[in-house]
């Protein structure tokens, strides 16, 4: 009988595999067809939503800005439409066998533009590039989230600290100018001739071209001319030189940007649109508005709208956004001074029982009305953004597959664990062994009381944001409903977002809405900071098999094992509720007037609008099905190529 | 010279005009068929007290009546016209202005502060003739000189603010008479003014009219000023008119009871020592419906008849009418007998013996008093080293126009001024600056003050049983309730309110009334000092005659000593045993009170006796006015010094200006 | 005179900087994490962030700071903002933000008075009739109903209606009239409402009495003698209105999207950018204190009955 | 010119005797202050509409709560439940969460009324005692004068943004930042007006009477500025409620699970377009309360002014 299944098996495998290539054919054949019958324009009207403080791309928190850099100022090197990363300032790089040394070959014969989009005499060369590096090196410039570049290049640790403690003069002995001349030796990034740049790493990274591409640090700037201007250095479009597609021509602040096209662009070829013109709009309801009457050619749909525009003409014109790699986590504070909270915590069946109590579908409908499921994630890393070189997908390594695929929304497992846990941890009676009633200090957020005995007191802490209220309202239903009102009292406190540095660090909290997102193409970027003693690892929890894991996969040989010690040290955190992943942050749906897959596919960075082609009317669903579909073929095809 | 006595023809006349204001869903009668003529070239004083309706019913006559009183009967015949059949506002200004003008009480507000009076003069002149601007201007100019105002040129283009009350009230008149009315009414011009202004006022209406041959309807509740100005007077009381005639026949012969009562308490007629004859009571209230006449609650002599039958008018002469039953032929034997009685009571009254002042002794003695106020950063000497001394049970007068400093020495006194230069001693004690709790306490008991605005010198959301019994409350100086209670009783008998007022609120009293609870709060202390600051000019001549009855009952009976505060010398003659005339801050001259009538030495007292009206025509027309120049000294070389020329007689004058009086004496 | 001014501008600069200390003061009460946003203390680690502040200066004593900013300023030096768009020197910021702000507050203000006094002098002609009714019942909307809501409903409905650009842009004139007409809405009341108020109490003084009684009719001594009365109690406040046009709305400039001055010191405030406060709180200070003086000048200057020697 | 005589009785033509109390009586016209100033107040139709409309609310607003089964912060778990539109079930419908908008309207209701007059009452409180204090001795005026330039001139966002962070966002944070500054511009207004009355001759008297300053000020000041008192509270109200939702839309507000009816409008702003009623009803109810007390301020003013007691 098992040989009968195995032969129907193997015929509907070739027929499938016979059906691809057709299907493949004709699909390619429709996009091809859907891209001739549209008519294009070359300007493409877009928007933010908060103002724009400043240019400066090494300093700026702000991720609006990084849109508008990733533009205007080119890296070495950049992803193609597949996402495999192709030349751009680079004309070709190499790198020695334990990936630690990479030297890149400049493109010759390109010069900075201004703002007016006239070169000016400062030519692009290698030394552009050093000079980026010792200008984030040197701390009075405030580099923007240095760390990871800065543990990343050779030397470069020692010489910024040396630098820092000159400036709180901690260090009298050698003064400051010295230092800086010595950045040569220090630093492990070298122009070997005036084409050339090397980077020497203080370990194998694999990844680094994905941390090139995303990371805004590791971007060219003019040194004489930045340090001629000093605080005056991309403080507006006026006073910075550009070398990407694009240049910021018109900035009004908090009104309007425009970016016109580079006429010296050395892919000139490749660019599609003439102008870019973004303009401020404050909130979704207007920008919906502005759409409809065509005076932007895109906009994002929250999850109400999506409701309010079925049956309107723009019902079939709503787009699923893509990925996002941000996870939206709860994180659980282990030492924290609401003792009730701690005892439980530290017991893995109420943790359990925490991870089994949330419906996450209803949590996921906020974003996504239609398929809540397709943005569910239980794991920390994104799936889909990390590969190995056999083009598995990290997520699918072996004790995070099963993870991943958990159903958590099992309410009386929930209340199992809990009563688990409660009988490990209370007597008959309901007090919890070893608590004491009390008041619990988490000043300046809130400060409560707490009596010892069930039910035990969770104060839930989220920022101020319309959205995040509504979901820290949906915990309190779901957990008190699954858990029950009678085991747990759920409280909510909201804080504005910008004391952030008073509730976490401090621990002012027991459970805390977060995010972190997969920086690169590699799953260290997130984990090597989770570990007990671990930068993010604000809730001190503390986990030594999780931290033996790490330690195993950072020394492991190849990029597959490493990937798989990753996978379980992943699994471990995830599956015993020391951090509860539970969906992906993308915002549901968007309508736009631009075909997709048209411009360079950015992982990590921001998207670009080189090659994007744009419509006078909206793209529908179907067309923008046929044209996902050809793509992704086209693309699989591209990635096992190389 | 027509049979009636009138030089002209008749140009106005009021027929049975009855006016009615709905109030707090109630209709007031304010005029109830009042009837008036008014003939060319003439002056009609209309006299009455406050709430006789003098002055609605002439408001009538342009129709200014508030906005919740009308017409409701009579005709007001002008220029073969019925006046009291206008509706909209185009037939009023037909009239207003040009025929028949107005000029109110105060002048203060009668100008737009904001616009020069120059220009509001001229607008008059080219809304009514249509005349161009710049020879607008020039008749503006001259009418201001016409008016006594000097260098016109120049104060044309000031404002109100920059002119002084009598001035401002010439400008008023300048602009009233600017369109050449016919008929020129004025409400009470010259109430609110010091009495040396108000002559000067009465002499420039009288020219004006001569010269304008205007006629002129004077309001007032004050007799003297009648005598001056008026050749007819119609006596108005309670909304009709119940006597009317020439000025002549009014002050000589009188008819009606009210208009014989009023004259006979005039305090310039009173006889020292004895009782002014008071009308008894408070003008009636006209909400409701008056039966028969309604003088006659407040006549004692009232006969039957005048309950029950509302009198018609009589003729008394051909020129004189009277609205009273006493004219009937059936009342004449009763009106002998009154006349008789009343012609003996006259020669019983003779004036009691003068205050002794050897051997009294001295209550209070104030030495070389100078206070000073900071206006700005200028200081201002409000009293200038002042000496006078009060004898126990004497009443010394203070007499002096308005800012001459009388009443900063009535509240220095009582210590409401208390930063103060020079000695006040009470009761051999001094009492101005610091003083110890206790001697403070007994001040407040020894010593009490009478307010002159009866309106706002009583807490209008108290009861009067609180506002009476403040004083105990503060020293306790009572056993209990039903002790206080007994107290507040006392006193309200004493000044003739029936006890069942005190659970009442100031504002159900009239003018009056409310002086004496002001009376018996002070006097339920048992003080031995009072500061009475000008207690009777803001009242009626009727309800004055009352208190200062009052005043003097209190005296005789508690040995009380007066500082009586005025500003009329006529009427503190009769109260006051001593007076003191002052002058910007300084007392230019003291004496005992007949003495300074017969011999008044400073030029000031003399141009004051001069000013002050006085209720007989005969005087009152062939008076010569002087008028007082305080330049007239030159004191710079020589200062004048407090002497005493004769024995109780100061007065402030340097070496020079002595032997001169000396001479006089 | 001159003695009179002399007093008042240092009893004014006194006011200032007392004003201006204890902003400063209160600004360093708040916490030095608050300096960073959300992202940024994610990413960065204490000691980098510490270097942050030191860069900045934040870390010497407010004292020091004080000087400092007080030095800067008398050189004619703003300063630069730290948080709201860091580095960027204030004076550009100001130089952006207050000519919008200040256009659009100017039309405003003129178009307020225009208006607010012709309704008002509609109600007191049409007293207790008609013109009255309508005049409060406009007052009552706009002054007692919370502005963001009618705002609210005329960005969306009547941009619709008339189908006017819901957001401004200068290059499309037709964009300035909604936002112009929300922010005048305000002043139209209040100056309606002041003058009706003004009008009636000189209407019942002796001198409109005695006016009439000069043969003038009603209305005549309305235009001539009332309505300068009525007028002189505005006066007084002009001068801050025209002052302070560059404050601008909050509610507005976020509804309509104005690149002005509204929200500015609110979001400079919430995000510690206590340079960029410094320096507007010191603006609005001055032209507050400003605005009274010249108001006072002013109704000396109109109102003869007022001079400036007794003091006030 | 004679009347027609009618036929007298000459026996009416003797004296009567004379009656001291008749001549006396003044008519005693029962006018008491308040009593007229209850009734002007009452007599124009809108106003006893509105009193009514308003006691009707807030008493409404006090006794659902407590009756009302229905808890307002439940959340629907079912999809199906968000955003429905009005129906019998939900009156108002229910708001992004399935929580009933008609219950958290009362709700919000209660507790913006409370707010709004804890601040009324502070501010006018307090702006009374240092208003009278203020008026009473003039030494105190040139620093009372300072302070109120210094607290006016501070912009209150300064005070919201410090206070939310010292003392994290409650009822009663709330209620000192609004009340952190009302209380002197009411103590300016009631100084001015305690001025006008403190020099008017009755006062004087009562001192020359020696009555404590304490008295003076409880039965001669406070009985003729209680009107005002009044109606400087019944405008205050309004003004509070409508900062409390400015401050919502600027997001310094009141914590989040705090229902107040700024919260809720601003809550129903967000999806204004999509579900109308979601703010449309909310701010119904919150517009009558405002226009209402505005109103009865205003008339109460009027109404308390002898002058118009005609």
């Amino acid at each position: 009988m098992k040989r009968l299944i195995a032969l129907l098996l193997s015929l509907v495998m070739l027929l499938s595999v016979a059906a691809v290539p057709a299907m493949g054919e004709d699909l390619a054949a429709a996009a091809k067809a859907i891209k001739e019958s549209k008519t294009y324009e070359n300007t493409y009207n877009t928007y933010f939503s908060s103002s724009y403080a400043s240019f400066n791309y090494y300093s700026t928190a702000y991720a609006t800005v990084r849109e508008i850099v990733a533009n205007c100022i080119d890296g070495l090197v950049e992803p193609d439409i597949y996402g495999v990363y192709v030349p751009s300032l680079a004309e070709s790089w190499e790198v020695n066998d334990d990936q630690t040394v990479w030297t890149f070959k400049i493109r010759e014969g390109l010069k900075w533009i201004d703002h007016t989009g006239a070169e000016t005499e400062y030519a692009l060369t290698a030394e552009d590039f050093v000079d980026g590096i010792r200008y984030i090196a040197d701390p009075k410039n405030d580099a923007y989230s240095l760390r990871v570049v800065r543990n990343m290049i050779s030397g470069m640790y020692d010489y910024y600290w040396l630098l820092d403690d000159i400036d709180c003069e901690l260090v009298t002995d050698k003064n400051r100018e010295d230092v800086v001349a010595s950045f040569d030796e220090m630093v492990g990034v070298k122009a070997l001739d005036e084409y050339t740049v090397q980077y020497t790493l203080e370990s194998s990274a694999p990844y680094f071209l994905s941390l090139i591409e995303s990371s805004m640090l590791m971007l060219p700037v003019e040194y004489d001319y930045a340090m001629a201007l000093g605080d005056d250095f991309a403080v507006d479009n006026e006073h910075m030189l550009y070398c990407g597609a694009y240049y910021v021509s018109e900035f009004e602040r908090d009104k309007a940007i425009t970016l016109s096209a580079n006429p010296y662009y050395w892919d000139k070829a490749n660019i599609t649109l003439d102008t870019v013109e973004y303009q401020m709009i404050p909130d979704g309801t207007t920008s919906l508005e502005m759409f409809k009457r065509g005076m932007i050619d895109y906009t994002s749909v929250e999850s109400e709208a999506y409701d309010s525009l079925q049956g309107t003409e723009y019902a079939d014109k709503l787009l699923p956004t893509s990925h996002s790699f941000s996870t939206n986590y709860l994180w659980l504070d282990f030492d924290g001074e609401n003792t009730e909270f701690k005892t439980f915590i530290n017991n893995e069946n109420f943790r359990k029982a925490l991870l089994y109590s949330m419906d996450r579908e209803v949590l996921a409908a906020l974003r996504e009305p239609v398929d809540p499921a397709r943005i569910l994630r239980n794991t920390i890393n994104a799936e889909g953004a990390i590969y190995d070189s056999t083009g598995k997908d990290y997520t699918d390594y072996s004790p995070l597959k099963e993870i991943k695929e958990t159903n958590y929304n099992q309410p009386e497992l929930a209340r199992e664990y809990m009563e688990k846990a409660i009988a490990e941890l209370c007597d008959e009676n309901g007090n919890i062994i070893g608590v004491e009633a009390g008041t619990v200090d988490y000043l300046p957020v809130c400060s409560f009381d707490i009596d010892g005995k069930l039910p035990v007191t969770i104060c839930y802490v989220g920022t101020d944001d319309e959205e995040e209220i509504i979901m820290a309202q949906l915990f309190k239903a779901m957990m008190e409903e699954s858990i029950g009102a009678d085991y747990i009292d759920f409280q909510i406190q909201a804080f504005s977002g910008w004391t952030y540095g008073t509730v976490a660090d401090p621990l002012n909290y027991d459970i805390y809405f977060d995010s972190l997102s997969t920086g690169y193409a590699d799953p260290s970027g997130i984990l090597t900071r989770l570990t007990t003693d671990g930068a993010e690892n604000v809730g001190c929890y503390n986990v030594p098999e999780f931290d033996a894991l790490i330690e195993k996969a950072l020394a492991a040989e190849t990029f597959e094992e490493r990937l798989q010690y990753f996978a379980e040290a992943e699994a471990y955190l995830c599956g015993n509720g020391f951090v509860i992943p539970f969906i992906s942050s993308l915002r549901g749906y968007y309508m736009s007037n631009s075909i997709p897959y048209t411009s360079p596919r950015t992982l990590y960075g921001n998207e670009k609008y080189k090659g994007t082609l744009v419509m006078a009317e909206p793209l529908t669903q179907e067309e923008f099905e046929t044209l996902k579909a050809a793509y992704e073929i086209e693309r699989d095809k591209a990635l096992a190529g190389n | 010279m027509q049979n009636n006595g009138h030089m002209g023809p008749c140009i106005f006349s009021a027929r049975d005009v009855e006016i009615q204001f709905n109030l707090r869903g109630k209709t007031l009668t304010a005029v109830r068929k009042a009837s008036l003529d008014l003939y060319e070239g003439e002056t009609m004083a209309i006299v009455g007290e406050s709430g006789s309706g003098k002055s609605v019913f002439t408001k009538s006559f342009i129709g200014m009546l508030d906005k919740n009183g009308k017409i409701t009967g009579g005709q007001l015949l002008y220029q073969d016209q019925d006046l009291a059949q206008f509706k909209t506002e185009k037939e009023w200004l037909s009239i207003r202005g040009k025929k028949i003008a107005m000029v109110f009480q105060d002048p203060m507000t009668s100008l737009n502060p904001v616009r020069t009076i120059g220009e509001q003069i001229t607008e008059v002149i080219t809304w009514h003739f249509g005349t161009p601007h710049a020879q607008a201007k020039q008749e503006a100019i001259e009418i201001l000189k016409k008016v006594g105002i000097s260098d016109a040129e120049t104060r044309y283009k000031q404002y109100p603010h920059e002119f002084s009350g009598g001035m401002r009230q010439r400008v008023v008149i300048a602009t009233a008479i600017a369109c050449r009315p016919q008929i020129l009414i004025c409400d009470e011009p010259t109430t609110a003014l010091d009495v040396t202004v108000q002559a000067q006022i009465l002499n420039l209406i009288r020219d004006l009219q001569r010269e304008m041959k205007m006629t002129v309807v004077y309001i007032t509740h004050d007799l003297g000023v009648v005598a001056n100005v008026a050749d007819w007077v119609s006596v108005m009381y309670a909304g009709q008119i119940v006597e009317t005639g020439t000025a002549k026949e009014i002050f000589s012969s009188a008819v009606h009871p009210y208009t014989k009562a009023l004259l006979q308490s005039m305090p310039q007629l009173g006889v020292k020592g004895h009782d002014l004859f008071s009308i008894q009571g408070t003008p009636p209230n006209l909400f409701k419906e008056i039966k028969g006449d309604a003088f006659a609650p407040r006549n004692p002599d009232a006969m039957e008849i005048d309950f029950e039958e509302e009198p018609p008018l009589f003729k008394v002469s051909d020129t004189h009418f009277a609205k009273t039953w006493l004219m009937h032929p059936y009342a004449r034997e009763h009106r002998e007998a009154l006349e008789i009685r009343d012609a003996q009571e006259k020669e019983k009254q003779i004036p009691s013996a003068p205050f002794d002042y050897q051997n009294a002794e001295k209550l209070l003695q104030v030495q070389d008093l100078t206070v000073k106020f900071k206006l700005g950063d200028r200081e201002f000497k409000a009293v200038d080293n002042v000496n006078f001394d009060i004898y126990k049970g004497e009443t010394l007068s203070l007499v002096g126009e308005s800012g001459s400093g009388k009443t900063t020495i009535g509240r220095a006194i009582m210590r409401i001024y208390n930063k103060v230069d020079g000695k006040i001693i009470f009761g051999g004690e001094k009492i101005n600056g610091r003083i110890d709790k206790k001697k403070a306490k007994q001040l407040h008991m020894q010593m009490q003050m009478i307010f002159q605005d009866p309106m706002a010198s009583l807490n209008e959301r108290a009861k009067v049983d609180y506002i009476i019994s403040e004083g105990l409350y503060n020293y306790h100086l009572f056993d209990n309730k039903e002790d206080r209670l007994k107290k507040v009783e006392n006193i309200m008998n004493e000044v003739g309110l029936s006890s069942d007022f005190s659970s009442r609120f100031p504002h159900e009293f009239s003018g009056g009334q409310r002086q004496r609870i002001g009376i018996a709060r002070s006097l339920v202390m048992n003080p031995d000092f009072v500061v009475a600051d000008e207690p009777i000019s803001a009242l009626d001549v009727s309800i004055r005659a009352q208190v200062i009855n009052l005043l003097n009952k209190m005296k005789r009976e508690r040995g009380l000593t007066y500082l009586f505060i005025a500003h009329d010398l006529s009427v503190v003659r009769f109260i006051s045993d001593r007076i003191a005339v002052i002058h910007k801050g300084r007392i230019v001259e003291l004496a005992e009170c007949e003495e300074l009538f017969r011999h008044p030495l400073h030029p000031y007292t003399k141009a004051l006796l001069s000013a002050v009206p006085y209720p007989d025509p005969e005087v009152e027309k062939n008076k010569v006015l002087l008028t007082y120049d305080p330049a007239m000294h030159n004191y710079e070389s020589k200062p004048p010094i407090w002497t005493e020329i004769l024995p109780g007689h100061f007065v402030l004058a340097n070496e020079e200006e002595l032997e001169g009086y000396r001479k006089e004496l | 005179m001159g003695k009179y001014i002399l007093k008042r501008t240092l009893n004014s600069i006194l006011t200032v900087m007392i004003v201006f200390v204890a902003v400063f003061m209160l600004l360093r009460l708040m916490p030095l994490s608050g300096y960073f946003p959300p992202e940024m203390i994610k990413e960065t680690d204490e000691a980098t962030r510490m270097t942050y502040l030191r860069n900045q200066g934040l870390l010497d004593h407010p004292i020091v700071q004080l000087g400092r900013f007080v030095k800067n300023l008398f050189q004619g030096d703003l300063g630069r903002s730290l948080t709201v768009y860091p580095k960027v020197p204030i004076s550009t910021l100001l130089a952006e933000k207050i000519p919008v702000t200040a256009a659009f507050g100017l039309a405003s203000m003129i178009l307020g008075i225009v208006l607010g006094l012709s309704l008002g002098m509609l109600m007191v002609r049409f007293k207790d009739r008609w013109g009255d009714h309508l005049g409060t019942g406009y007052i009552l909307m706009v002054r007692a109903i919370p502005s963001l809501i009618y705002l609210f409903f005329i960005q969306v409905w009547v941009s619709l209606w008339l189908n006017l650009p819901m957001v401004f842009d200068k290059d499309i004139p037709s964009s300035w009239i909604l936002p112009v007409i929300c922010l005048s809405l305000g002043s139209i009341a209040w100056y309606a409402l002041w003058l009706r108020r003004f009008m009636v109490d000189e209407e019942n003084k002796d001198y409109v009495k005695f006016a009439m009684v000069k043969g003038f009719s009603k209305k005549e001594v309305w235009k001539r003698h009332i309505f300068k009365n009525a007028i002189i109690p505005l006066v007084i406040y002009l001068p801050s209105d025209l002052l302070f046009i560059i404050s601008g709305s909050l509610v507005i400039e976020t509804l309509y999207v104005i690149p002005g001055t509204g929200g500015l010191l609110t979001t400079a405030i919430e995000k510690q950018d206590n340079n960029l406060v410094q320096v507007i709180v010191l603006m609005y200070a001055v032209l507050s204190v400003l605005g009274v003086f010249l108001g006072d000048l002013l109704i000396a200057a109109v109102d003869p009955r007022i001079t400036l020697m007794e003091d006030n | 010119m004679e009347k027609k005589m009618p036929e007298l009785n000459p026996l009416k033509f003797r004296a009567k005797v004379f009656d001291q109390m008749l001549s006396e009586d003044t008519g005693y016209s029962n006018y008491s202050y308040w009593r007229s100033t209850i009734r002007t107040f009452f007599k124009n139709k809108a106003v006893v509409v509105l009193v009514a409309l308003i006691v009707l609310i807030i008493l409404m607003s006090f006794i659902y709560p407590m009756v009302s089964p229905v808890n307002p912060n439940k959340v629907a778990l079912k999809r199906t439940m968000w955003n429905n539109r009005p129906s019998w079930e939900h009156l108002f419908g229910t708001d992004g969460l399935g929580r009933d908008i008609w219950t958290r309207a009362w709700y919000g209701v209660r507790n913006s009324f409370l707010l709004a007059f804890c601040i009324a009452l502070s501010d006018v409180g307090i702006g009374m005692l240092v208003g009278a204090i203020w008026g009473y001795n003039k030494k105190l005026d040139p620093i009372m004068i300072e302070i109120y330039n210094v607290i006016t001139n501070i912009p209150s966002t300064v005070y919201l943004v410090l206070l939310a962070y010292i003392m994290n966002t409650s009822y009663l944070t709330l209620f000192v930042s609004m009340a952190s500054r009302g209380w002197i511009v009411e103590a300016r207004f009631f100084r001015n007006r305690i001025l006008s009355i403190r020099d008017n001759e009755y006062n004087m008297a009562s001192r020359c009477l020696g009555t404590p300053m304490r008295r003076i000020a409880t039965k001669n000041i406070i009985p003729h500025i209680i009107s005002l008192i009044i109606m400087e509270a019944a405008l205050c109200i309004p003004y509070s409620i409508g900062s409390e939702v400015f401050l919502g839309f600027v997001g310094i507000g009141l914590p989040v699970d705090a229902i107040t009816l700024g919260n809720i409008v601003n809550q129903g702003r967000a999806s204004f377009t999509l579900h109308p009623y979601q703010m449309l009803l909310p701010t119904i109810i919150l517009c009558i309360i405002t226009v209402a007390f505005y109103v009865i301020g205003n008339k109460f003013a009027d109404a308390s002014d002898p002058r118009n007691h005609v």
